[in-house]
């Protein structure tokens, strides 16, 4: 399946990019490995998760064309 | 129905004004309570901030704006109406970034529903901030440590 | 200095309008905390409240409000500016009778500090309003029982 | 001694006056008792006296130009 995956704030700013599409993701594991893979960096930061908008605190079942936010610590007002 | 609440930019000191023109067309509230959230130039390492980049999860910040209303709404049965705007983009110092209105039947529930409100922007919308130095460097900052 | 704090009539819009205009001027300030009190068109024994003459102890309302803000900025040591509007004689339903603008470095002492003296401001200042009704009949109110 | 009295709200309404010189007083116990001659319905209502600007809760020693204020319970806001 294609997972959007977002990157936000100092995230987008370590990985060069806002969004990536992956394909071929066959789990959540699946693409958690090859994000790691890629950028390495991310790990050394704190970070939570939305799937379609909305937080999520276990691994998630994807689907096709699931939308996965990176977030870090938010910082609005 | 969900609306945007961020705003290009500084939220426009003319757009406070017209909000305010508005108010008395309720002569049901008795009291309005705002709270305007300006860029600090604050001095870090002897940097000085000149303005605060904003970013933000759009389709997450509209899905949270709304359960924000909706739960402060069920939390004050007084309230009248709710405005929240917000920033993304470059806003400079001196400029306001947030804007919560909160009107009510009396004050007691304007004022505290605000407040209220103002702590769940902080805490659940999705959006970042990076200070611009005078310097040009800049440094992402967070509302609560991890 | 002590300064009036009194307004014949409503709080003018416009007046409100050009002190928020002016609030980017201390890049110090992260927050503003405002109330407006505004006039219910309340109905008490099916008579509507078309407007409030409000009376004041003129002198001694000066030298109260100057004793509510000292005593504000002593127990917030993070204000940067505090302003209070208050009218006197007549203001409709859905018009101004009472502005408090603080603006401090962080948002809660602006927040705590506005609803503090909203506080004092009903408890200390000499003032009195009578509402007036569409029948042209009045009635004397008060904030606290005696 | 002249003292001035002002009186505020209903206590306006009732007296019809909003403020009034009272001379020859000779004491706080005098001018209150002139008072309530004057207007007998004044005992019915609540209030509180300030001595120029300042809330007093016992009975002041008066000078000459002193200021008397009648108040009903605050209504401000």
């Amino acid at each position: 399946m294609e997972i959007k995956v977002l990157f936000f704030g100092v995230l987008a700013e370590i990985t060069k990019t806002r969004f990536k599409h992956y394909r071929d993701i066959t789990s959540y594991d699946d693409l958690r490995l090859r994000i790691q893979d890629e950028f390495p960096e991310i790990v050394h930061y704190n970070y939570r998760i939305a799937l379609n908008s909305e937080i999520i605190n276990e691994d998630p079942e994807l689907k096709n064309e699931d939308e996965i936010a990176y977030m870090p610590p938010f910082a609005g007002g | 129905m969900k609306e945007s609440i961020l705003i290009n930019g500084p939220v426009p000191k003319a757009m406070i004004s017209s909000l305010l023109e508005a108010l008395g067309n309720d002569t049901g509230a008795g009291g309005h309570s705002l709270f305007l959230g300006q860029v600090r130039a604050d001095v870090t390492d002897g940097r000085r901030v000149k303005a605060i980049e904003y970013s933000a999860y759009e389709a997450m910040v509209m899905e949270e704006a709304d359960k924000i209303k909706k739960s402060i709404i069920a939390e004050y049965d007084d309230l009248k109406s709710i405005i929240i705007l917000h920033s993304v983009g470059i806003v400079n110092a001196g400029e306001i970034s947030l804007f919560v209105l909160i009107s009510a039947g009396h004050r007691h529930q304007a004022m505290q529903a605000c407040s209220k409100t103002v702590e769940l922007i902080k805490e659940k919308l999705p959006v970042w901030k990076k200070e611009i130095f005078e310097n040009n460097t800049s440094e992402w900052r967070q509302n609560y440590q991890a």
